[in-house]
Formats: C-alpha cells, structure tokens, sequence
C-alpha cells in the first residue's frame, strides 16, 4: 500500500529555490567596488546628495559662470537692498509673454535712521537672461569669457536675487565665490587627516610595542593642546604678507593638523582587537607583507566606520572654517568664503534688518547635510553586514 | 592592569612638561605680549599712554625678563600650585578660573545629558529600524544639528527671542537675579536663560552621537552571535542591549575621555555669542589680551585633562573590551 | 502518526524578499524526527539546510519570512521524572504559528530546542565570559541563583570535556582552542537539556581529529540525555558515522529521506544516487567531501520548472519531469522520495 | 577774524579769573561773577564758533555754597545715619562741598543705572563714568577745567609751582579723612618708589626734573617743578594719580609701612608686593579700596559675576544747589557680556538706561532708532573729537628706502589724496553722514584751519596724476602702473585693523581709485596689536587709523595727528621715539618736524593759555603744510540711548578720549523721574 501524499503546490514559474544562496555567490564574484555600488544605489539620500554635490563643485569650477557679477562689483545705490524675485512672464500689452524679468528699485535713505527704505517698483521692469553678456573673466583662470549663466541684459542693471549687503554687492554672487572656498577646505583638510590618520593609527595598532607607544603619545600630545588656543597663535604667528591664498592653505593644514589624530584612535583601537581575529592571523601566515594585511585585509573589515567618520569630517572641516572666520581668524576680505560671509552677518543689526545676508549658512547647511547623507550611503554600502 | 595604568600615568610627566612648553609658545606666538596688546588696546581707545608709564608696567609685570627666564618663573610657580596673577583682571589666576568652574560645568553636564538621553535612544532605534520613517526622520534632525553653525544659531535663537518673547537672554541670569541669593525665582530664571544654550551646544553633539551609535550599532546588528543568543531564547530587546549595543558602546567609551575637558572649557565660541559667564570666554579673552599667566594656566589645565581624560578611555575601552583588557595583562 | 514523532515539518516554505526578487530558499520541506534519533540533513552548501533550521527555531529575519507549512513540535510536558518521554503526556505546538518574539517561541528556544552553530568564533560573544554566556541560558530557563547556574555551567563544561572547567568558566571565546570553543558551544546548548539539538555544520570549522572528538561528544552526550540531533552537514562521511536517518536536500526541497542504510545502500533518487557516486569507495570522512555533480546548479533566475534536478538527471523523462515537480511519495519500506520515478501510477521500476 | 578776536576777549577773562582766584580767602563767592559772564558770552550765539571757544575756568563752581543746615540726603543713608552706622550727612561732608549744577533741574533719589561693558579690558566703560574724580576736571564742552577735588588750584606766575587746596573734612569712602597725607604717600611712597616706579611720568617731569611736592598744612600743598609748566593743569584735569593712593588702607601694602608686606603678597598668590600693591590700588576689582568716586565698586570686575556694581559712596563730597547730596541714583550695573551683539540686544529691550559706548555706530542706529518705542527709550546725538574719522597714515620713517622717499614726497601724497573720490566712500561707507577733509581741529573750533581742513580733498584723477609725475614717477609698465626710480612697480600695502571693518571697505574703494592713476593698492586687514607692532618697527608703508585731537582741548594734548609726539606716533613712529626720548633712540626727524617739536615744548611751558593756544595754532599751520597724512572725511556723529524717565542727560554729548566722556557732564547728577 502506498500512501501518496498530497503533492505540494509547485513553486511559482519565476523565482528560484537557491536564490538566496545564488545571490550570495554572485556576491563573492562581484568586487568590493561594484558590490557598494550596488547597495549604495538603493540609498535614494545618499544618490541625491551625490547629485547635489556634483552640482556644488562644478560651481566651484565655473564659479565665474554661475555669478552674475564678479564679487567685489559695489554699488552705492543699492545698499541693504532686499532679495527681488525673479519673475519669468511678464503680463504685457499683448498677454503674458515670456520675458525674464526683475522688479527695479525705488529708495530713500531716511536720514534720521540712516535706513535705506526700498521698495520694489512694478513700474521698473529689469530685463534679465540667461546667458548673459556681463563682466569679462577667466574660465578656470585661462578661458576668456563674458557669459554668465543669468544676469540683467544690461549689465549695470540692478538684479538681487538673494539681496545686496552692505556695500550693495550682490549676495548670491558673493555666495557663488565663497563656494570655491568652503567647498575644497574640506576636502584637502580631510586628505591629509585621512591619510595620516589610516597609516599611523593602522601601523600604531598592527605593530604594538614601541612603535604604538610612541604614536599614541604623539597624538594623546597633539590633542591636548586645545585647539582654540592653537588655532589664535598658529594663525596669528602667519607672515602678515601672505596672500589670501596661501593663507587659506596654512589654514587647511592648520584645521587637519588635529583632524587626523581622532580617525588615527579609532583605526588603532579596531586594529587591536582586529589582530586576534582569525582571518588576519591567516592572512599572516600566508606570509603577506605587514602593510598589504593593514590594507588588503584589516582596512575593508572596518571600511563602514572609515567612511562615517572621513565624510562627518568633511562638514566638520567647512563649519571650522566658518568658526575661525567668526573668530577673526580665519581668511579675511577680499578672499570670500562661506565664513567669511558668515562672520559678516554675524550682528544683530543684519539679523534684523538684512537677514537674507545669513544665506550663506544654508550653503553650509546644504553640504554639511549633502555630505552626511552621501557619507551614509556609503557607510551603509561599504557594511557588510548590512542585510 | 594596574601596571598598565601606572605606566601611562608615569607616561603622562613627560607629555605634560611638553605640552606645558607648548602652551607657552603657543601663547607668545602672537607677535607682542600683554604689555603691548594693553597698551594698543588703550592707545586706539585713544587714553594717552606715556613711555614712562609702559616701562613702569613691564617692570611691575615683570616682563622686562627674558622668555626663558619667564617659562622657568611660570612653571616653577605652578609647581608650587601657585597659578600667577592674570594681567588682565589683576587677581590671582585660580580664583578666575575656579569661580567661572562651577556654572561652567552645570551647562556642560546639562548639556551632555541633553545629549545622552537623546542620542542614545534615537541612535539605536534608527539601526535597528534601518530605512524606517523614524529612522529618516532621526537622521535628518542629526544632519541638521550637524551642519548649522551653531553661533549663528544662537544668535538667530537670541534675537527671536527678543523679538518674539521681548527677552535678552544673555549670560544665564538676567542681571538683578545675577547678585541675588539663590531662591525659586533665580532658578526659574536661570532656566529661562539655560535652554538657548543647551540646545545650541546639545544639537550637533546630540546629531553626532546618533549617527556614530547607529554607525556602530549596524556593524554589530547583524553578527551571528546575535542569533545564538536569540537561540537560547533571550528576549530581542534584551538581546539587543546585552550583545550588538555593548560592543558598540566601545568606538563610543574611546571618545568620552574627550568630553572631559569640554566640561571645563564649555564651547567656547557659543559661549562668547550667548555672552556666558563660563571659562571659554575667559580663556579667549585672554588669549586674545596674551594674558600669559592665565591663558596659560588655562591651557594647562585643558591639556592636563585631555591627556587624562585619554587615559579614562583607555582604561574604559580596556575595561570594557576584553581582548584589549587581556592583551595588557602582565 | 506515529507517537514518537518529536518534530514533524510539513510544507515548510521560507522565502526571502530582496529587492533582486523572491528567493524561495526553502520550498516545501517535508521532515520528520523521532525521539532520540539522529536526523543527517544533508545537500550541497546552501541548498537551504540551515534556513530549514533557522525556521525550526523561527529565528529567521526580516527580509526572510516562513510562509507556508507547518512545524509541529510534540513537546513532553515536564513531569517529575522529567526527560524520559514514556508515560509522560505529549502536547504538541506548531512552532510556524508562534509569534516569533512570544513568550512561548522563547520558552522552546533554548530549553527544548537547542542549537550548535557554524562557527564559534563569530557566533560566540566575545565581549563575555563563556560561563556567562551559559549561565544566560539557564538563568533564562531555570528558576535558580548566580551561584546555582555557575555550578550548572561549570559541570556542563565537565560534560564536554574541557579540562579545569572551573577555571575556563571565566574565559573569553577568543582565550580558547578552535576545539574547545566548539565545546563551549555545545555545552552551552545542552546547558538546559534540550529534547531536540540542532547542530548546523558544528565541525565545518575544525581539523579532523577535533572533527572526531567533537562528533564522539555528540553521540555521548545525546545517549546520555536522550535528545534527538538534527545534524546539519554536506560531509556525507559524517552522516554515515553518526546518524539513523538521513534527509537529502535539493533547492529547497527535501528529496529523499531514509534510515541510513537505505539512503547509502539503495539511494531511491537520481540525485542521491549522483550524490553518492561523486564519493570514491573506502572514503575516509576527509576524502568524503563532496566533488561536484556534472552540471551546474540552475541559475535562480531561470529556476527550471517540473523537478528542479531534471536539468542535471541522467535518468529524467521527457514532458514528465520537466512539466511538473513531482509529489512526495512514501515508499514501502518507510522513506519518501521526491521523483517521478517512483510514482507508482508510472510503471518506471528503479 | 573775528571769531580770534572773540576769543582772545574770553581768554581775558579767564586770566583776569586765574588771578583772582589766586587769593584763596576769596575762593568760593568772589568767582562767580566772571564765571557767569563767561557763561553770558558764551551764552549769546552770534556765530556757532561762539559755543566752542575755550574758556578755562580755575576756580571753585559757579554756584554759591549751600548752607550745612540744608543738606539732604538719600534715605536709605538717613537710616542708617539714625542707626548710627554712619555720621550725620554734615559730618560726612567736606565743610565746603563742590557744588554741581544739575543739566535741567533738580532730581530725586533711587533707582539703578543699568549699563553694559564688552570683554575683559573694558575698565574705561567705569572710568568714564564713576572714577573721574581728578583735582580738576573738564568742563563738559572741553573747553576748559574746573576745580573738582581741588577746591583751588592756583599757579605763581611763571607757572613753575602750583598751590592745590584740598577740601577741609573731605572724606574716603570708608569715612577716613582725606587730607595731603595721602598725596604725600603717592608722591614720596609710589612716585618715587623705584620698585614701583622706574621712572616717573613725564607730566610731573619738567627741564628733565621729577616734580616736587611740599605739604603745607592738612589741605593745602604745592606741586614745584623745575621750570615753567604752564600746562600742567590740563595734565591734572585729566590724570588723578596723586589723589589716588587712600594712604590709610594701602600702607598695609607697602614694605616701607609694613615688614610683612612681601609675605602678605606671596601669599596671596602675587609674584611681588609691588604686583599686590598694584592690585589694592585698582579701583574696578579691589572692592575694598577706599575711593572719593560717586559710587563705590561692589562687584569685582573679571568675577564669576556676569555684572560690575558700585553703590552710592555716603562720604560723596558733591551737593545740588538745594544741599542734597550726590549722587541721587543709588547704584550703577554694568552687565559684562562677551560680544557686542548680546549688549546691543540688552540695550534695544530697554534694559540700558543711558549709553552710548560700544554700540552707537552707524551702522547700528536705524535698528535703536526702529525699536525706541519698544525699548522706551530717545536716541541723542554724539558729536566726536576727532581730526578725521578715517587716515592713511605713510610710515614716512618706513624701513625700504625707496618707498620711504616716496611717500616723503609730498607730491606723490597730493596726488594720492587727489585720487580718492571721498564723496563716493561717505556714501558708501558712512551713510552719507560725513563732509570730504583732511586731518584737521573742528572746523568750528578754535583750532579751525581751513587749509589744512580742505587742501586736496577734492577727487581729479588730473590733478592727480599730474602731482604724481612731478614726483617723477613718470614711467609706466604694461598694465599702467607707474614705475619706482628702482623700475619696481609702484605698489603700497595699506594695514587696516580689525578694529574698524568700515576702513577696509573704504579702502577697498581707494583701491580702485588709485589704480586710475597708476598705483597699485594692497589693502591687509588684520588684528590691531600685529598692525601697531608692525608700525612700532617701522615695517608698515600705509597705515590707516581713526585721528584723535580734533576737538576741544583734545588738539593739544593729543597732537600726534600733526606731529609725531610719542614712539607711537601714527606717522613716522622713528621721529615721535626720537622725540619721546630727547633724541636717545629713534631718528632725527627733518626740520619742520623739529620745528613742530620745539613748539610744543615751548608750549607746555606757558603760563598764559592764550599763548599755548597761539603756539598751538602755529604748530597745526607747519603741519598743514607738510601735509603728513591723507585721510577721507570727518567723524560723522554718532548716537547714544537714554531712558525716558531718565532725567539731566545733557541732549548732545561730546565723545572724546581724553575728555573721558560723558564724566565731565557729571553723571551723579542724573535721576529717574518718579
């Protein structure tokens, strides 16, 4: 007698019994590099933040192209004058037609308060374009150009998109400038930290013994020495004839000179508790060299953590760029950064009267979140253990 | 261990005499000394200041003597735990310093449990609801506490503040609560003043700490010893508290030591805008004044802590990671 | 229904929702498990043995849900006696249905079932003492002091073997020997005399003298507290020297389940029959691993419809086996088989 | 014309005064007269010059004493005068009190004087207003002194001594006698301590001889000094050092006085009984010091204490015209914060009675002008002192050379002042607020020299070219900037503080300008000390600063706008050390400059103001020629805030360093209405 069970329900036409093995083994296949992307695609933050950062640096390279104005054009008019808002139809004899346009000024400088009071005058239309022809520059500093992407057609016309400051420049091409600055601050600062941080705290952890000693006190040294204070002499200890430029590298160096030590402790202590693990130990046995198990084998094991703390760094370089500024330390005019602009809204009077000059700050705002989110889908694709 | 131990604090000497070197340079790099910041201070004041006058101060300061003669004088004196006179206010460094202490470490500590109570919840939720709402939600708020400049931010949060409720909430009393003894009513006032502060300091700390306890969290979530203990039938929550959290505590612990001498310097710069009678701004002022002896205590004092504070964690990470623990022993 | 039955699986279909797509690691496991026998659940790696058995004890994770069949757990209520089975009254739970977080799944956790994992290097906290680690488990399931479990755990540890028990107690996983780690795993299962131990690849990691060592402890300690093994591997070898029954599996799928001697002499499934030819004769449990049958494992994202094994079945029938999966069939001599071949309304003879 | 005539009159007057006064009997009653006709010419207007001409008035106040019987005094002091805590209010005044006449009417007691201080060196917001109590004391026009603790303040003729008559059972603030006993300790104890002082100031200094003080009797005493120092009563208007030492409680501090002095020190922390000594004699953080201030410190300065407080001083020596004694508010608060903005929020929530320091600006007044109604308080006009609001100062002794004969060239500044378009930088930069000018004494003021005021303060890019090829920089380069003798490019880095953020605007402007005409600008912004010690060692070539000695007495205590008087001298710091030094260190300076030097010496001899005042006048006119600095405009007014219901604040104040505003303008006298 034979008993025939009941047929189980044969499995759906797609699908695939192995699958999550089969996944797994495609996996293995995959390289590191391709296996993050694949997962770091899924972050939707993460990819718009990409996005949006690719934005910011290719203002960075054509800075002068995003402008309208070049950022030192001055204007004894137009004093704290307010944002205008760019309108793209104009309701015309014939209809609405499209004409970019913005509203002109009316002022008057009320003499008691010494406020200038403006207001936006409908009877002024300022024609504006894209692809403007304004101020001559230089492409990446060789090209010859007069194009910006948008600016009044006659180029002496009044356009404030984010309101003008103290001395009637315009705020958002300021902004644009300042831009170049905050936005490699961070990352040649962060290079040098990163660097120096894997490589003395990878061998501080790998090698023990003397060698760790005397990093850990290196950097236990360097630490303690806080850094406001060392920020004020390093930086007043700067030749008072450099220019803005080199200025702005010493201070990179400056900010990085701290950067590394904390990324170099945390790199140590998983190295030390990493050296136990097997896989390491096989790896040594193997007989590979000591720097390819720091990097081919002891790095990848912790990249996640790497990473959180590289793009957390980044932001962290760009708002001590703007506290220096605020403590007067850091670049000074005519060089423009985002902290620069920062410092100079830093009063009551511009909070209260002129608060589109605190603009800046979302520009801040923007790429210390664009890099945290971009830096979290990377920290969750680089993690292994993320499924 | 405790061989260990001795041995870093025996360490500690000789990194404390360099830095103590260093701080003083650090504080004399600035070209000139207090004498001749005081002076310009007051000569662009307009006060007129005579040639007799400054060679008068220099030798009633003291600062006719040559650097190294000074560093030796300094040193020397803190040894004997004598700290100096600070130039600036004319008394004696440690009574500055201390009196300013006490509020200095109210705000901090409020602060940093601020930012605990916050962080550590918030940061272990979004791990283990990865890609949830809350997470999202969580890591926005971090992102955003990240990235305001958070002087700014306390000035924009004074100035609503005066718009808005009519307060000027500098310092941390209003000025007739300042003298008066301590009642309710102070109390109530100094929380009035207190939460401008401990928002603006507690945010990015709160933000960072989320994303770092999530960071690590995740590492660990997922590691099969989670599921053994799920296996022997340990509760998830329990599970989740005794295995992944307590590994992740430990990049965490290495990080703590670090906090302490925040507690003594408080932020500075968010203390100079909110006008806070804490340290920070004290030991600003007198950097910028190269107010040596106390600028210099300061220094010390803030080092001296971050290398102890470095042990702690040390000793914490070891305490609390067994295989560094053991690899010390003997 | 046979009352000896300690764990009975029916049906049992575990998937996974990844954003590439469902995976159907297990796809209707049929499997049963008498008191004190020892069930080999053999198959290539990842043919979804260990998600089997994470679904026993329902500990599998999001993205990865049991969702379909049945996992009837006849658990003896504990009488004075307690252990031994006979006269003592028999309730049976299907483990499927439990809330996995409940009460109930966690009072079986541990207590009744037990698990032995992969590796213990990673499956072992290294944060805590191994005696914690034990302890754990027993503060969680008997109602007794510090000191009490301490003792248990220091005995248990006697049990397996490990030399000044009393002392390693104290240590941390990484303080110890491959061996001794696995030791300290197991114990740390049979800390609560479990009725039903499941021990997934528990040698994998180990050289083959521990290998030896750890099997013989295996076989000891289960006489000795009359609980049944399913024992997890792809060494054939193993399941020779060790096991009563054995359950093949394929995709998913168990494809043939017998007592020993049935599956090694007369293997009823094309698959089996691959899977034991693949062994050279006289095979030491070194020599036994498997080398790999001609052909390759369908890729998942053209699963082949009808039996999964048709793509590589020598002996496969046309418009048959590649139409329709074939049913369970329990043979007379009390296995069952997954192939047409022997579906008696084919006149087919093996 | 006129208006010198006009002034000389006054100064008749004055001297006829000066005279007068010298019989001391006569002191209090027979002065009031000629002060009131002082006030009469004063008072009528013929021309704005009027109000601003100097009159030094060396006598007692115009008004006449008030009989002991109608003294009055604060409450809270007659409490505790019943409770016999402190004396009666006729014991604790002097038998003479100076009498102050309120600015509109007499107040009432009470109320506190909220203010705000900046940082941790901010002593002058006190001073400014509680701690000026010198022997003679500014009138609040700067125009000329008043005796203040000094009930007289007589000079012999040829101005070389000077009898000082203190007031009799005048009182510190702990009740103890103030009397020429403790000017005796300042000058035998600290002036001419070598531990505490190396070297004496040079105001007691005259013929290179420390001055020498005879006590005649309790109250009167002598200053004599070596030769004619006419000028010594506008120093003592304005230093307080020898009535600043409360001997009584400062022995305690001093080796001479006591043996244990040095351990006292030590063990209270200081290196040196000099240091500790120093410390007890500081008024803002020794809570103890004994002062003669309307208001005695409280609350320390630098303390954990967010606030500086002083409180009514019972032994203050000052009365109304009704016999009430001063000060009628009973206490001063100064909030210390750490940065401006968080003061101006105090002041713009109405919690600033009356201020003006740290955030009158520009800048800041249409935001205090938007919130009066909601601060509940008026904004009133600051005039300034000063010369220039703005220079740009050539470091003529600057270290290259070439660029030091450049800007020694006169031409070569002409044409770098012609090329500043000054309207368009007042514009911008100073809101319009300001007139074109070069450094120069008020144009209103006695001083007044249009030349100097107004030569090449007009914008021609001609003209300055023109100016600037006669400096011979005749050669150009390919992108137009004119070539040094060297063939160097003509490029000149201006160093601008932080201090004033305006200035860098400006000379942002100035850049542009400049480049017009073929010079090449480098505006570096960075922090005052490294700008001043740069300038101290010669290494600057522009230096840009504000320009004191404008106004008021100011143009002559303070005329290193005109001529380098000090080894910080704005402009050719290595002249003003060789003068500071009598040639010791430094470089000799060309001939108008020693010129000018010589002048001033002269100067500070005269006896007779009107001379001074003369010399004065020639040195400005040498300078005007010379033509040291090119600067951008006048100092636009700026605005401070008062409380409604604060009362005798005068309506306009006149700011000025060295006239310690608004001190002059008798704060004691302030009041809340009720």
């Amino acid at each position: 007698m034979t008993a025939v069970s009941v047929p189980t329900p044969t499995a759906p036409r797609r699908g695939l019994p192995q699958g999550s093995q089969e996944k797994k083994t495609r996996v293995f296949v995959a390289s590191q590099g391709t296996l993050i992307w694949w997962r770091f695609r899924k972050h939707k933050p993460a990819l718009i933040s990409a996005v949006v950062l690719i934005l910011i640096y290719l203002v960075v390279l054509f800075a002068e192209f995003f402008a309208p104005f070049p950022q030192e054009n001055y204007s004894v008019k137009y004093t704290y004058a307010p944002p205008q808002t760019l309108q793209i139809f104009l309701n015309g004899p014939n209809g609405l037609e499209f004409r970019p346009h913005v509203l002109g000024y009316k002022s008057v400088l009320n003499q008691e308060s010494l406020k200038r009071v403006f207001t936006l005058d409908p009877e002024q239309v300022v024609p504006v374009q894209f692809f403007a022809q304004g101020e001559p520059y230089l492409l990446m500093g060789f090209i010859p150009a007069t194009t910006h992407l948008l600016g009044p057609t006659a180029k002496e016309d009044p356009m404030y998109l984010l309101g003008a400051d103290r001395l009637g420049r315009d705020v958002f091409s300021r902004m644009v400038y300042g831009t170049r600055i905050s936005m490699t601050i961070g990352l040649v600062g962060v290079t040098i930290s990163l660097l120096l941080g894997i490589l003395l705290g990878g061998i501080s952890g790998f090698f023990g013994g003397w060698v760790d000693i005397a990093i850990q006190r290196t950097i236990e040294f360097i630490i303690s020495i806080p850094s406001i204070p060392l920020w004020l002499g390093l930086s007043a200890a700067l030749p008072s004839d450099w220019s803005p430029i080199q200025v702005y590298f010493a201070i990179t160096l400056i900010l990085s000179l701290r950067g590394w030590t904390g990324l170099a402790r945390v790199v140590r202590g998983r190295f030390l508790s990493l050296r136990e693990e097997e896989f390491v130990m096989a790896a040594a046995l193997d007989g590979s060299s000591e720097l390819r198990l720091i990097f081919l084998h002891m790095l990848p094991s912790f990249m996640s953590h790497i990473i959180a703390t590289v793009t957390l760094a980044i932001p962290e370089m760009i708002l001590a760029e703007t506290s220096l500024s605020f403590l007067g330390l850091g670049l000074r005019a005519p060089a423009v950064s985002w902290g620069v602009l920062l410092q100079e809204a830093q009063n009551v009077r511009s909070v209260v009267q002129a608060p589109w000059l605190l603009v800046p700050a979302v520009g801040v705002i923007l790429a210390v979140l664009t890099f945290n989110f971009l830096g979290d889908g990377l920290r969750d694709a680089a993690d292994p253990y993320s499924r | 261990m405790l061989r260990y131990i001795l041995k870093r604090i025996l360490l500690m000497v000789p990194t404390l005499f360099v830095i103590s070197v260093i701080a003083f340079i650090v504080i004399q790099l600035p070209p000139g000394d207090f004498l001749t910041s005081y002076i310009n201070n007051r000569a662009a004041e307009g006060t007129l200041i005579s040639n007799e006058e400054i060679t008068n101060l220099r030798m009633q300061y003291g600062m006719d003597k040559p650097m190294i003669n000074q560093y030796f004088i300094w040193i020397g004196s803190i040894l004997k735990g004598d700290y100096g006179y600070s130039f600036l206010y004319r008394r004696p460094v440690s009574e500055l310093i201390w009196e300013r202490l006490v509020l200095t470490f109210v705000i901090s500590l409020v602060t940093l449990l601020f930012t605990w109570v916050i962080a550590f919840p918030v940061g272990i939720f979004s791990a283990v609801k990865q890609y949830s709402l809350g997470d999202y939600v969580a890591t926005a708020f971090g992102f955003l506490g990240l990235s305001i400049p958070n002087f700014l931010f306390a000035l924009v949060l004074m100035v609503l503040a005066f718009q808005y409720f009519g307060l000027s909430l500098s310092g941390l009393f209003s000025p007739d609560y300042v003298e008066a003894p301590w009642s309710l009513a102070k109390v109530g006032n100094l929380l009035q003043h207190l939460w401008i502060p401990v928002i603006v300091l507690g945010l990015s700390g709160t933000a960072g700490m989320i994303r770092t306890m999530r960071a690590n969290l995740l590492d660990e979530l997922h590691k099969p010893y989670v599921t053994t203990a799920r296996a022997k039938g340990q509760s998830k929550f329990k599970t989740l508290l005794r295995y992944p959290v307590r590994a992740a505590l430990n990049p965490f612990v290495s990080t703590i030591g670090y906090t302490l001498p925040n507690l003594v310097s408080g932020s500075i710069i968010v203390s100079v805008v909110l006008s806070l009678p804490t340290t920070g701004p004290l030991l600003l002022a007198s950097l910028m004044a190269q107010d040596m002896y106390l600028a210099g205590a300061y220094v010390l004092l803030l080092s001296s802590l971050t290398v102890v504070g470095t042990l702690v964690s040390d000793i914490l990470l070891a305490w609390l990671d067994p295989r560094i623990r053991l690899s010390l022993r003997g | 229904m046979s009352d000896d039955l300690l764990l009975e699986i029916k049906g049992l279909k575990t998937q996974f929702f990844l954003d590439e797509g469902l995976v159907e690691a297990v796809n209707g496991v049929n499997l049963k498990i008498r008191r004190g026998a020892t069930v080999g659940l053999v198959g290539e790696s990842g043919c979804g043995k260990s998600v089997t058995a994470f679904s026993v004890l329902n500990l599998v994770t999001r993205p990865g849900r049991v969702v379909a069949g049945q996992i009837l757990f006849h658990r003896t209520l504990a009488t004075a006696a307690g252990g031994d089975a006979r006269g003592a009254q028999v309730e049976t739970i299907d483990l499927a249905a439990l809330d996995p977080d409940g009460k109930q799944m966690s009072a079986v956790r541990g207590k009744e079932i037990a698990m032995i994992f992969q590796e213990p290097m990673v499956s072992l906290s290294m944060m805590h003492t191994i005696g914690f680690q034990i302890m754990e488990a027993i503060l969680l399931h008997f109602d007794v002091s510090q000191q009490e479990a301490r003792q248990r755990a220091i005995q248990i540890l006697n049990k397996v073997g490990i030399p000044n028990a009393a002392e390693r107690v104290d240590m941390y996983p990484f303080q110890l020997s491959g061996g001794m780690r696995q030791r300290a795993m197991i114990a740390m299962a049979l800390s609560c005399n479990p009725t039903l131990l499941i021990a997934d690849e528990p040698t994998t990691a180990l050289d083959v003298t521990t290998q030896a060592q750890i099997l013989e402890l295996m076989l000891h300690l289960q006489k000795e507290f009359g609980m049944s093994i399913l024992l997890i591997t792809h060494d054939l070898g193993v399941v020779a020297e060790t096991c009563d029954e054995v359950a093949v599996m394929y995709l998913g799928e168990v494809v043939e389940q017998g007592s020993v001697r049935q599956i090694f002499h007369s293997p009823a499934h094309p698959y089996t029959q691959a899977l034991l030819n693949s062994i050279p004769k006289l095979g030491s449990s070194k020599a036994g691993r498997l080398t790999p049958i001609e052909g390759t494992v369908p890729d998942p994202y053209n699963r082949p419809t009808g039996c999964p094994f048709h793509p590589r079945c020598v002996r496969f029938i046309k418009d048959l086996c590649d139409q329709d999966n074939p049913p369970q069939i329990e043979l007379n001599d009390g296995r069952s088989v997954r192939c047409w071949l022997h579906d008696p309304r084919q006149g087919v003879q093996s | 014309m006129k208006a010198s005539i006009r002034i000389v009159v006054t100064l008749m007057f004055v001297l006829v005064m000066v005279v007068t006064a010298c019989t001391p009997a006569a002191t209090p009653v027979a002065t009031t007269a000629p002060a009131q006709s002082t006030a009469t010419t004063a008072a009528k207007p013929a021309e704005p010059t009027a109000t601003k001409q100097l009159a030094v008035v060396a006598t007692a106040t115009v008004l006449p004493t008030v009989a002991a019987s109608k003294y009055k005094e604060a409450p809270a002091l007659t409490e505790l005068a019943k409770s016999g805590k402190v004396p009666a209010v006729t014991d604790r005044l002097p038998q003479i009190p100076m009498v102050v006449k309120p600015t509109d009417k007499v107040g009432t007691y009470g109320g506190t004087w909220r203010m705000g201080a900046v940082g941790g060196a901010d002593q002058l917001s006190f001073q400014r207003i509680f701690a000026y109590e010198p022997l003679l004391r500014w009138t609040a026009d700067y125009s000329g002194y008043l005796p203040n603790v000094a009930e007289s303040f007589v000079a012999n003729a040829d101005s070389s001594e000077y009898t000082v008559k203190l007031r009799k059972g005048m009182k510190w603030s702990d009740g103890k006698p103030f009397t020429t006993e403790d000017v005796r300790f300042w000058f035998e104890d600290v002036l001419l301590n070598k531990d505490i002082t190396a070297k004496p100031d040079s105001i007691f200094v005259a013929n290179g001889k420390t001055v020498e003080v005879k006590i005649i009797d309790e109250t009167s005493f002598t200053f004599k000094f070596a030769g004619p120092y006419g000028f010594f009563p506008l120093r003592m208007a304005y230093n307080a050092a020898p009535i600043n030492y409360p001997a009584a409680y400062l022995k305690q501090f001093h080796t001479k006085y006591n043996p244990d002095a040095a351990k006292k020190a030590t063990d209270a922390g200081a290196k040196s009984w000099v240091e500790y000594f120093t410390q007890k004699a500081t008024y803002y953080t020794n809570v103890e010091l004994p002062t003669l201030y309307a208001w005695n410190l409280t609350t320390p300065y630098g303390g954990a204490s967010s606030v500086l407080t002083a409180e009514r001083n019972p032994y203050y020596w000052k009365v109304d015209p009704e016999g009430n004694q001063l000060p009628y508010i009973d206490k001063v608060q100064y909030t210390i914060h750490q940065s401006v903005d968080t003061l101006v929020l105090q002041a713009l929530n109405g919690e600033v009675d009356m201020q003006y320091r740290h955030f009158g600006t520009l800048n800041n007044k249409s935001i205090f002008f938007d919130s009066q109604q909601k601060g509940g308080f008026k904004l009133f006009p600051v005039t300034s002192a000063l010369a220039n609001t703005q220079c740009i100062y050539p470091t003529l002794t600057t270290k290259d050379p070439v660029t030091r004969a450049l800007l020694q060239n006169k031409d070569f500044r002409i044409g770098l002042s012609y090329a500043i378009n000054r309207k368009e930088i007042i514009d911008l930069v100073y809101f319009g607020q300001a007139n074109p000018q070069q450094v120069a004494p008020d144009v209103n003021g006695p001083f007044a020299n249009k030349q100097m005021a107004t030569q090449y303060t007009e914008f021609s890019l001609d003209k300055a070219n023109a100016a600037l090829d006669k400096a011979g920089l005749t050669k150009k380069d390919a992108e137009g900037f004119r070539l040094r003798s060297d063939g160097k490019r003509v490029s000149l880095t201006v160093e601008v503080s932080t201090t004033f953020p305006n200035h860098a605007d400006a000379l942002n402007l100035v850049k542009v300008t400049w480049k017009k005409v073929g010079v090449d600008l480098n505006v570096k912004v960075e922090d005052r000390t490294i700008q001043w010690e740069r300038k101290a060692a010669n290494e600057t070539e522009l230096f840009d600063w504000q320009a004191g000695g404008g106004g008021g007495l100011d143009v002559m205590l303070n005329p290193q706008a005109y001529f380098p008087d000090r080894a910080s001298a704005w402009f050719a710091p290595a002249w003003g050390d060789w003068y500071a030094t009598r040639g010791a260190k430094g470089e000799e300076p060309p001939a108008e400059m020693k010129k000018m030097m010589e002048l001033y010496d002269q100067l500070q001899t005269q006896p007779k103001f009107e001379d001074q005042v003369k010399l004065m006048k020639d040195i400005l006119q040498i300078s005007a020629d010379y033509f040291p600095a090119i600067c951008i405009a006048n100092d636009p007014d700026v605005f401070g805030i008062v409380k409604n219901n604060m009362m005798n604040v005068p309506k306009t104040l006149l700011e000025s360093a060295t006239l310690l505003t608004p001190a002059p303008t008798n704060p004691e006298q302030y009041f809340f209405a009720k």
